[in-house]
Parts: structure tokens; C-alpha cells; sequence
């Protein structure tokens, strides 16, 4: 029983980093209809601008409240604006092109970013001072977890919740939800599109940007290339939920993580993948826009 | 315009073939090498082409097929003795069965859950292939000692061989491609792709056409497979991984949609470019991003897009 | 045999719960110009999109020369003879106009599987057989001079013109124009209602949605009134244009009667 | 527009006439193919430096044989595929001997190309695969997996006296090599294996894995992969409270390991050939000071010193055979025996494999330096 929580200890961790992750695919896909293949990168981005936010104003060995926050919010800032520099001149341009095309500059920018990383901070592994966080760990009869998973569980629960308020019961939200519906009307209605895709951009950036973070101190290793592999897993997530579906990419974040927990802890570790994969098949063969996708009718 | 357009595009399709006919008469075997290889991933972008350009549906994962045709050859030849030329056949046939039966289930999904359930089918391929199933595939590190072809006791391993080789399979492709533009099958993709309500109207049958993109796509690219395997006499996995389905992708997309020369185009700058800009190192791909993203915004439907108005020339009498 | 071409029997579509049609039954002879009338939103459209199969009604039959197609898929819809127009015009825009009245020959076409990949003697005659009737309705449409204009690059009036042809190509049992006239000048209107006779001779039945008054009274010979999903009328031109509950209807949310 | 194609094309074809003219004939060059950039670049890059080192030391001295060497690189990123084109493009630049790559895959993919085109090759790639076609040009400069896992088994069984032993390993044919072999030896030698299992390169989270084993109650756990994955295992491990001793594998012995593994580092096992501070020859501790001198940092590990081992074995059979016929080198060098190297007496078998290694057990210290604990 203790090795079952404790698998969803750890699924539950790595889902809710996905989730994070999921939600910048799925509200950008939600407003502009477009998979932003760079975010993935904005993660492993973060993960690097945060190290030397950390090294240049603290210096290794020092572990503070305020060196952790402001760690988090300067490089959150520094992401969401390289987020909506990325949408003004990687995307903006391409509204209305046909959408492949923003997709493969989508996959270009990201090609650009992977590569800045690697000529600022070299090609091998950096590795995160592992003092950051206090290396607590809580052993709750058999099952473990430390200082990091639980701020990791604590602070993506805060913050998703607080981002559903925010689409829920703003006055922002709603213009945000009103764009993803029908941009056109939307703009008849008085609404900036401009801005909502702006404001979009910096949530979405700024809530890969704490995951990246996150990652890097979880993790400690961080590499050029990593955020092809949070990108794609937070990606089949958003679809899974649903793309679009702000819920769904939570949803889809946490189950994938169980999932992938689970399999490998009781079934196999080396077919993990080919579960996941299949997994998401057999859910669009019955669900053709993921669990809490709506199925949009076509208007002939 | 009239007739001419006709012409004019056989001209230019004369003009590529020689070039790249007496291409191996100046340039040393690295570079030959290089132009084999563009060969054969010019086959897999069209074929590519096939599915995407073409009948519209939005496939992340054709390395797969790619990489099914050149397994079958490795696999067939390595682990059961059969010659080269035998394997040909089944290097089409097990990619175009498989892709029928994996496309079947989902290709009613639309645009973007298609595509990454094409990614998942392409990151399963390569897990398969990694867990060495059924103790064939040779695990991570793949087959390695293909034989070369043999015709007639002749042994073709030198690298002006492989090049003609592949030029052959690119001029049977392009045989082929030209074929299906001008039949109701390549005519039928369009229709698809451009308004699939109405095709659907004119009595079109959606599945059946994207299957019938799929299953020609990934028998062509299993051909291109399989010639791949012979070229490099080695199979490994990450040759065909989902990154390399992104550059077929890429290559379409950025040549131009269903555009002959465009996807040639397309096969050249991200291929053959990166190669000749080697000395860059690093910072190659950095600037291949940009140029990405630039020719998206300068040519948003390729470097050379696709001219519609194939039709015969006597109904174009009355053109001005 | 049924002596109806197409009949439609208490034919419902929920959308969401809410009833789009409501128990809508018709009986369309062969070779008639049938109408379809009734304020915006009436349900019109939907109609047809149960009949193409683009929709597939909850409640109901729809008999095709007897046989029930409730359920059958677009493109097999289109096998039997049933073609249609859009009323927001679908055409492949960046294709040829020659290109886009092809599509029509689809189902005519008789070339096989292989032939996408090699050509034979057949193939040669089918494709040049399809290529000569695109030929023939551009003259009789006369879009000629377009054959290899853009589709999405002409006016109005002429992708009208075009998705007619389209249609027509498929050489249909039954044709169905939704809004035809939508969008034309008086002089290409007048056209319309030229062309469309000369199609019924040639023994095409025509199922039509149209607010133009005046040329559904002049070119149906029968019509169904229909508003809120339901049949409020039905008889020749003369009958339904002097009852009182149409008059009421049109007047109720009176927005185009001349356009 | 239209006539673009023809043009690119033909410019291309210039182009490459040009790089492919031919070179003075006094000049021998040597090729070295390693992972220049991408994951493994660290060991890639000291590879090229270690090489280039040795031939500008050798040719301020007047070259080999009168002659004057020159070094070409290629970067195969540590892919076969790519590897298979460096080894063309080496070829075709008239090496007379490639050094690398440092991973067993991209050595095997390069491997036949060097063969038929009589160009020596010499890698620390350890796999067995390597010397099974027994090519003649080819000459593994370290040892193999084989002898590596046989020390394993025997250590871990009848020194350590380990009972319930998990063995890891990542996918890589190298990694799954050795645990598949450390496996046997354990059993060989009397051990129990209770758990055999395989985490994804780079995948980082292992959480899961882990708290299986933990299920299982090890009291060893045996990791035959690289650094990158080996730290954070080690973390992971002492995060989730499993009390087993960590043994890592050759490829584990790496600063970066420790780092990741922070402070849960001390104590972990490592079997390895003698790294480069342990190696106890004169002209080791003379070629680590000329590179640090050079370059401005250590040696990346041992891998880069037994490539240069092996190039400097290649030059020196040169010299004695006063030929740079590739085939008269190789026939020298097959019956090499104790010729002085970095890393120690470098001695060839008939198949290109190095014979007489000896492996040191490490036990890494709370400061993170290396204490040897075998012998």
C-alpha cells in the first residue's frame, strides 16, 4: 500500500509539472488555434535563466525566502516577456496565413531558442545548486516526500486554482474565454484581441516558467534539448484533457503523470511510452477532442 | 499561357534530373553520400507530401514508415539471408499494411489530435525498436551490415552506385507523383484538403482517400527506406525518430505544399543547406530556425508554392 | 417504386435539445422544381444537410425512390444522384475553375485504384470522357474563358455559376440549390432562372431555398413554407402565396422580400 | 525562380570540387571523429584537444617520419547516423588513421567504412560488439565491457558480499551490454540479481523505478549507465530513503556525478579503469600538466586519455615500421606489447583488443574526492 502512495506521490509531482506545462500549450490553442511548438523550450529556457538569476544576485550556498522568490518572479518576468516577443514576431505575423505555417514557425522559433541556450550556456548539463530549497524530507510511514515535492504539489495547486478564478470571474477571463470562442465576434464586441493574446502569452509563459524552475531544482540537471521532453509530455497532455480546455490541460497534466507512475511501477518500465501512446489513442478513437473537449460541429 | 505551361514544367523537370544525373561526375564520395542521402529524403518528403500536401492530413510521424521500410530490408536481409532486390517488395508492402491498419481507427480525428496520434505511433515505432522485439531489430544501436544489391553477380557498393540507385527511385517517384495529379485520386486529395464538406458533397469519401494518401505515402517512403539501409549498410533507431518526422514535415511545408519543385526546394534547404554550413557548428541550427520563421512570414505557403490549373490543353482554348 | 423521387417523413433534428426541424414531411416528384421557403433561421438549410447526409435527423424517414438513406454517409448521398449547392459558396478556391467542376465527375469516373499510380488505355479515355463534359457545361455556363482562372479569384456571380456546373457535372437525379440567387444583380438573377429551366429539361429534378420571391413564385411548381422547423404551408405558388399564415410569418419577421 | 534549381545545384557541385582538391603529399593527416557537440560534448571536445595536443607536440619536434601531421576533425554528435557520414567524409580526406568516436555506437556505425577503406580506427568505445568482425584497422584503446563486468561480479559477490542486488542499466547497446554481463558474472559468482531493470536516457524522473526497487529491499544497487542519468538515480535514491549502496559503472566516473547527486554522493561505489589524477605514470602526470597548460582545464576523464593512448600506439608503430602503410601498422601492432602509455602498458591481442587492464574501485568521499578501496 505505502509503494502505491508512494507512486502517486511521485505521479502526482511530475503530473502537476505537466500540467503547468500544459496549460501555456492549451491556452495559446485555446485563443489562437495554433500548437506552440517553442514552449517547451520557454521551459527549459527558464530553467537556465533561472540558475543565473540565482548564481549572479545570490551566489551558490545561499537558500533564502527572498532568494527563492525572487528567483521565481524575476526569471517568470524575463520568460513571459521572451513569450510575447516570441508571439509578436514568430506568430503575429502569421495570423492569417494558413496554420501550418505558424506551426512550422512555431517549430522554428523553437529551433531558435534551443540553440540560443546552447551558444549562451554551452551544450553540457548545468546542474542546479542542490541548496536552493532545504533538503527536508517527511517520511509518512513508507512514503517519502520532500521539501520540493510538496512546494512543487503546494504551489501548481495555488496557482492553477488561481487561474481558473482568473478565467472564471474576471472581467479579463471572460474576454479571454469570448476570444477562444469566436474571435471575430469578439473583436465586434470591443474586445482587444492584441491584448488578450498578449495577456495569454504571459500567463502561459509565466506558468512554464515556475515549471522550468521547478525542474531545475527538482531535477538539478538541466540540458539544452530537455524542453523537447516536458514540451511533447505536456503537449499529449492538453490533448489529452481536451486542447483548449483549461481544466482539461490539469486534468490531462495529473493523469499522464499517474499513468506514467503507475505503469512503470507495476507493469513495465521500458514500454512506459508505448503505454502512454496508446493510452491517448484508445481516448481520441472514443473521445475525438479528449476527455473534456467539446465536440464543435461543423457549420455547413 | 495555353499549352506552354506544360512544357515548361517538363523542361524544368529535364533541367533537375541532369543536373542531378551528372552530378556524381564532379564532386568526391562525402559529397556524393550527401547527394544520395538528399535523393532518398527527397523521395520521403514526397511521400510525405502525399499525405500532408496533398490529401491534408496533418501527420507528424512518417519517419515511421521511413523507418519500417528500411527494418524490413535490414531484418529481412541480416537475420534471413534474403538478397537485396527480394526485400524490395516487402520494404512497400509492411510499411502501406501497417499504415492502413494504425490509420484506419483515427483518421477521422481532426487536424492537430491526428497529428499527435501520429506522433504517438511514431514514438511506440521507435520504443519497439529499442526493446529489441521478437530479438530482430537490434535494439538501440539497430542492424548493422546490410549486404549490397546484387544484380546478375554484379555487386553494386560503390557510392556512384547507391547515388544511381536513388536517382532512379526519385525519378520512379516523381513518375508516380506526376500520375497522381493527373487522376482522380491525387485530384480527390485536393478536393479533401481544400473544403472537405463540399468534396464530401460531390460524392468524395473522405476516409477513403486519406487512406489511400497513407497507405501510397508509406509505401513510397518504405521504398526510400529501404534504400536508405542499403546506402549507410545500417539501421538505428533515432534515424527515424519523431524528430526526423518534424524535418519531413518542416521540408514540405517550407518547399511548398504539393508542389513539385517546391518540396525538391524544401528537401535542399533543410537538408543539403545544413551539410554545406557544417563549418558554422552550432550556431547553424540557430540561424536555420530563423530562416524557418522568415520564409513562413515572406512565403506563407512554401518557398515555391503550388500552381493549380493542370488541366488539358484543349479546354484552354478560350483562355485570354 | 414509389412515384415520389424523394419523399420526407416526419423528419426531427435537435441541436443541443433544441428542435431545428420539427416533424417535417415533403413529397418531391421527378423532374418538379420544388421550393423552399421560410424566414432566416427557419430551418432551410438543416433540411438539406438531412437529405445530403451532412446531418443526420434523430427522428423520421427520408425515402430516396422508396429506399430509406437516413443515416447514409455525404459521399454515398451523392452516388445515388443527389448533388447540392452551398448557400455560403464552397468551392476549392485556389483550384482551377476546370479543376473545380472535375470534382463533379468524381463518382462518374471509372478509373481504378492502380490508375493514381500508373495510367492505362482506359484511363486515358475515361480522363479525356471527364475532361470534354467539364468542357461541355463551362460552355453551357459559359466559363470557358475562366478554365483556368482561381475559383476564389472570380465574382459572386460567377461561383455561383461554378458550383452549379460542379453539381451538374455529377450529372444528378435530384439538384439542390440552396439560395442560388443570393448575392446576384438583377440581370445574373434573371440568368438563373434561365439556366435553371433549361436544367429541368434536361430531366433534372430541382429542390431550391429562395427568398426571392419573384423567382421562386415564376420557376416552382410546388412549395413548402416552413418556419421554426415546421411546415406552416404547402401547394402550388398561387395557393401559398395568398395564405394567410405565410403572409403572417413573412410579415411577423418581415427582412427580405426584395432583394 | 525557374531556374534555380539548376543553379544551387551546380554551385553546389563547384563547391565541393573545390573542398575535395587534393593536398600536398608530405603531410599525413589524422582524422578524429567524437561528439563534438550534443550530449557528450565535454568528452568529445577533450578527445580533440588531447589529439591535437599530442601531433602539435610531435610536429614542433619535426612530425613523424620526416613528415608533418595534421588533424581533421568531425563531429558526429555521438549518433550512428551521423557517424556514418563523418566516416566518409573522413575517408575521403585521406586520413591515415582515425581517433574515436567515444561512444560505442557511433564507433560500430563508422566502424566498416574504415575497414574497407583501409583507414585504422582506435576507440574507448567499450561494447563487445566492437572487435567481433575482427577488422583488421581496428583497435580498441580501453577494455572491454566483458572484462569490466567480470571484475563487477566477483567484486560485488565476494568482496562486498552483497545479497539482494537490483542492476540498472539506461538503453544504449554499451549500457545494456554491461548490466546484461554484470548480470551473468553476479550469478557466475554465486550472487542473486533480484531485480534487473532499465530507465530512459536523460528521462530524469525515476521516481518511479525507484520506488519499486525500494519495494524489493536491495541492499545494492548496480547502475551501468552514464553520469547524466547515474547522479540523479543517486539522488532520487537517497530522496526516497532506500539504504543501498550505489555502485556505478565506468561511465558514472565523472565531476557532474557528484554535483547531481549532491550531497547523497559521499559514499557511492564506482569501477572504473584508474582516472586520470590516480594514474601513477611520469608521462601521464606530464600530459595532464601540458593540457591543463594548453587548455586552461582538466581532462574531461580517462576516455579522452585512451584515445590519445591510442594514437600515440598508431604513431609509434609508424615510426618502428618506418611505414605509414596502414596494414604494415596494423600487423606492428597486433603483437604490441607494454608499449608505454598514458594510461599505462598499452599491449593488442590479434582481434585490436587491449589486453591487461586493471580496475580500481572508488569510493567517493563527503568532499567529493576519490578514495581507492580495492587491492
Amino acid at each position: 500500500m505505502d509503494i502505491f502512495l508512494q507512486q502517486l506521490v511521485n505521479g502526482l509531482t511530475i503530473g502537476s509539472l505537466y500540467a503547468l506545462v500544459a496549460l501555456g500549450y492549451t491556452m495559446v490553442y485555446g485563443v489562437m488555434k495554433l500548437i506552440n511548438f517553442a514552449h517547451g523550450d520557454l521551459v527549459a529556457l527558464s530553467a537556465f535563466v533561472g540558475l543565473t538569476v540565482y548564481t549572479q544576485i545570490f551566489g551558490e550556498g545561499v537558500s533564502s525566502l527572498i532568494a527563492i522568490i525572487v528567483v521565481f518572479v524575476f526569471t517568470a518576468a524575463i520568460i513571459a516577456f521572451v513569450g510575447v516577443l516570441l508571439e509578436r514576431l514568430a506568430y503575429r505575423p502569421l495570423r492569417t496565413a494558413p496554420r501550418l505555417s505558424a506551426v512550422v514557425s512555431a517549430l522554428g522559433a523553437g529551433l531558435v531558442i534551443q540553440n540560443t541556450i546552447m551558444l549562451m550556456w554551452g551544450p553540457n548539463m548545468k546542474i542546479f545548486p542542490s541548496n536552493l530549497f532545504p533538503q527536508t524530507l517527511w517520511d509518512f510511514g513508507g512514503v517519502v516526500m520532500t521539501f520540493t515535492q510538496v512546494m512543487i504539489l503546494g504551489l501548481s495547486s495555488v496557482l492553477m486554482v488561481a487561474l481558473f478564478l482568473f478565467i472564471n470571474k474576471t472581467k479579463m477571463g471572460t474576454a479571454i474565454r469570448a476570444t477562444a470562442i469566436d474571435q471575430d465576434a469578439a473583436k465586434l464586441m470591443g474586445i482587444n484581441v492584441n491584448r488578450i493574446i498578449m495577456v495569454i502569452f504571459i500567463i502561459g509563459s509565466a506558468l512554464g516558467a515556475v515549471a522550468g524552475l521547478f525542474i531545475g531544482i527538482y531535477y538539478r540537471g538541466i540540458t539544452f534539448d530537455m524542453g523537447w521532453l516536458y514540451g511533447l509530455n505536456a503537449f499529449v497532455a492538453a490533448i489529452m484533457g481536451g486542447i483548449g480546455n483549461i481544466p482539461g490541460a490539469m486534468l490531462g497534466g495529473l493523469m499522464l503523470g499517474l499513468f506514467n507512475a503507475m505503469i512503470t511501477g507495476y507493469i513495465s518500465t521500458q514500454w512506459a511510452e508505448t503505454f502512454t501512446f496508446i493510452l491517448l489513442i484508445v481516448i481520441l478513437i472514443f473521445r475525438p477532442t479528449g476527455i473534456l473537449g467539446e465536440k464543435v460541429a461543423e457549420k455547413v | 499561357m495555353s499549352n506552354i505551361n506544360f512544357n515548361k514544367n517538363s523542361v524544368m523537370a529535364i533541367g533537375v534530373l541532369l543536373v542531378m544525373g551528372i552530378f556524381p561526375l564532379f564532386v568526391d564520395s562525402a559529397w556524393l553520400a550527401i547527394g544520395t542521402t538528399f535523393l532518398v529524403f527527397a523521395v520521403v518528403a514526397f511521400s510525405q507530401d502525399i499525405i500532408l500536401g496533398r490529401a491534408g492530413v496533418f501527420h507528424m510521424g512518417h519517419a515511421m514508415f521511413f523507418g519500417l521500410g528500411a527494418y524490413t530490408t535490414a531484418v529481412l536481409n541480416v537475420h534471413f539471408g534474403w538478397p537485396i532486390l527480394a526485400t524490395w517488395a516487402p520494404a512497400v508492402l509492411v510499411p502501406l499494411v501497417v499504415a492502413l491498419l494504425l490509420a484506419g481507427p483515427i483518421i477521422h480525428l481532426r487536424g492537430d489530435y491526428l497529428l499527435v496520434a501520429t506522433i504517438g505511433f511514431n514514438i511506440i515505432f521507435i520504443q519497439v525498436l529499442q526493446n529489441n522485439i521478437f530479438g530482430i531489430t537490434g535494439g538501440p544501436n539497430g542492424i548493422f551490415g546490410i549486404d549490397v544489391v546484387r544484380v546478375f553477380g554484379v555487386e553494386l557498393f560503390e557510392q556512384t552506385h547507391m547515388y544511381y540507385m536513388a536517382f532512379i527511385l526519385l525519378g520512379i517517384t516523381l513518375f508516380i507523383m506526376k500520375n497522381l495529379d493527373q487522376s482522380k485520386f491525387g485530384r480527390a486529395m485536393f478536393y479533401i484538403n481544400k473544403d472537405d464538406v463540399a468534396a464530401q458533397s460531390m460524392g468524395i469519401s473522405i476516409r477513403y482517400y486519406k487512406l489511400y494518401a497513407f497507405a501510397l505515402g508509406a509505401g513510397i517512403a518504405g521504398a526510400a527506406g529501404s534504400m536508405f539501409a542499403v546506402q549507410y549498410s545500417a539501421v538505428s533507431p533515432e534515424a527515424f525518430d519523431v524528430i526526423s518526422s518534424i524535418m519531413f514535415f518542416t521540408i514540405v511545408l517550407v518547399g511548398g505544399s504539393a508542389s513539385l519543385p517546391g518540396v525538391l526546394l524544401g528537401t535542399f534547404v533543410m537538408f543539403v543547406l545544413p551539410e554545406v554550413f557544417r563549418e558554422f557548428e552550432t550556431a547553424r541550427y540557430l540561424v536555420f530556425g530563423l530562416a524557418m520563421i522568415l520564409t513562413m512570414i515572406l512565403r506563407p505557403r512554401g518557398i515555391w508554392p503550388v500552381k493549380f490549373g493542370n488541366i488539358p490543353a484543349f479546354l484552354k482554348k478560350d483562355v485570354k | 417504386m414509389s412515384e415520389y423521387l424523394l419523399e420526407v417523413k416526419n423528419v426531427s433534428k435537435f441541436f443541443y435539445g433544441l428542435k431545428a426541424i420539427d416533424a417535417l414531411s415533403m413529397k418531391v416528384k421527378k423532374g418538379q422544381i420544388y421550393g423552399i421557403i421560410g424566414p432566416n433561421g427557419a430551418g432551410k438549410t438543416t433540411l438539406f444537410n438531412c437529405i445530403t447526409g451532412i446531418y443526420t435527423p434523430e427522428e423520421g424517414q427520408i425515402l430516396w425512390m422508396g429506399k430509406e438513406i437516413k443515416g447514409t454517409a455525404p459521399h454515398k448521398i451523392a452516388e445515388l444522384g443527389i448533388l447540392r449547392t452551398f448557400q455560403t459558396i464552397r468551392l476549392f478556391s485556389e483550384m482551377s475553375v476546370a479543376e473545380n467542376i472535375m470534382s463533379g465527375r468524381h463518382i462518374k469516373s471509372k478509373q481504378k485504384w492502380y490508375n493514381g499510380i500508373i495510367h492505362t488505355p482506359a484511363y486515358y479515355k475515361d480522363e479525356r470522357e471527364n475532361w470534354e463534359k467539364v468542357g461541355e457545361l463551362m460552355e453551357f455556363f459559359k466559363l470557358s474563358q475562366y478554365a483556368t482562372t482561381p475559383a476564389g479569384d472570380l465574382s459572386y456571380g460567377v461561383q455561383r455559376k461554378i458550383e452549379m456546373a460542379r453539381a451538374l457535372a455529377a450529372e444528378p437525379e435530384l439538384l439542390i440549390l440552396d439560395e442560388p440567387a443570393a448575392g446576384l444583380n438583377e440581370n445574373e438573377t434573371l440568368e438563373l432562372a434561365h439556366t435553371i429551366k433549361e436544367i429541368q429539361k434536361m430531366g433534372v429534378t430541382i429542390m431550391m431555398i429562395e427568398h426571392d420571391m419573384e423567382m421562386v413564385m415564376s420557376l416552382t411548381e410546388y412549395i413548402t413554407v416552413i418556419n421554426f422547423g415546421a411546415k406552416i404551408s404547402e401547394g402550388v405558388p398561387a395557393f401559398v402565396q395568398d395564405d394567410p399564415i405565410v403572409i403572417e410569418a413573412y410579415i411577423g419577421i418581415d427582412d427580405e422580400d426584395e432583394s | 525562380m525557374r531556374n534555380m534549381l539548376p543553379k544551387v545545384a551546380a554551385s553546389v557541385a563547384f563547391c565541393s570540387a573545390l573542398l575535395g582538391s587534393a593536398y600536398a603529399a608530405d603531410v599525413v593527416k589524422i582524422g578524429v571523429q567524437a561528439p563534438i557537440t550534443g550530449e557528450y560534448a565535454n568528452e568529445g571536445q577533450s578527445i580533440d584537444n588531447g589529439v591535437r595536443l599530442v601531433i602539435d607536440q610531435l610536429n614542433s619536434k619535426g612530425g613523424v617520419l620526416g613528415k608533418k601531421l595534421e588533424v581533421v576533425t568531425c563531429d558526429d554528435e555521438g549518433a550512428a547516423q551521423k557517424a556514418a557520414i563523418c566516416a566518409r567524409k573522413l575517408v575521403n580526406e585521406g586520413v591515415m588513421a582515425v581517433i574515436g568516436s567515444y561512444t560505442s555506437g557511433a564507433t560500430q556505425a563508422a566502424q566498416t567504412t574504415y575497414y574497407r577503406n583501409k583507414v585504422l580506427q582506435t576507440s574507448d568505445g567499450t561494447s563487445d560488439a566492437l572487435t567481433k568482425e575482427k577488422y583488421w584497422t581496428f583497435f580498441r584503446n580501453s577494455f572491454r565491457n566483458a572484462d569490466q563486468a567480470e571484475f563487477t561480479g566477483k567484486y560485488l559477490v565476494n568482496e562486498k558480499k552483497y545479497k539482494r542486488i537490483v542492476v540498472l542499466s539506461d538503453y544504449s547497446d554499451y549500457s545494456l551490454g554491461l548490466a546484461n554481463s554484470v548480470v551473468k558474472a553476479i550469478k557466475d559468482a554465486g550472487g542473486i540479481v533480484i531485480y534487473q531493470g532499465k530507465v530512459k536516457e536523460k528521462s530524469q524522473n525515476f521516481s518511479a523505478i525507484l520506488t519499486k526497487v525500494k519495494s524489493m529491499n536491495p541492499d545494492a544497487i548496480y547502475f551501468s549507465g552514464y553520469y547524466t542519468d547515474g547522479g540523479l538515480l543517486r539522488a532520487q535514491q537517497a530522496q526516497l530513503g532506500i539504504n543501498a549502496d550505489f555502485i556505478g559503472g565506468d561511465s558514472n566516473d565523472n565531476p557532474d556525478f557528484m554535483k547531481l547527486a549532491g550531497a547523497s554522493a559521499s559514499g557511492t561505489l564506482m569501477i572504473n579503469f584508474p582516472t586520470p589524477d590516480f594514474l601513477p605514470y611520469d608521462t601521464a602526470k606530464q600530459f595532464l600538466k601540458d593540457y591543463s597548460a594548453k587548455y586552461g582545464v582538466p581532462v574531461s576523464s580517462v576516455w579522452a586519455i585512451m584515445n590519445v593512448d591510442g594514437l600515440r600506439a598508431i604513431l609509434y608503430a609508424a615510426e618502428q615500421t618506418k611505414s605509414f602503410d596502414t596494414k604494415t601498422i596494423s600487423t606492428y601492432l597486433h603483437t604490441l606489447k607494454d608499449f608505454p602509455g598514458i594510461t599505462g602498458p598499452v599491449s593488442f591481442r590479434d582481434d585490436g583488443e587491449r589486453i591487461n587492464t586493471k580496475f580500481n574501485v572508488y569510493e567517493v568521499q563527503a568532499d567529493n574526492s576519490y578514495k581507492i578501496i580495492n587491492n
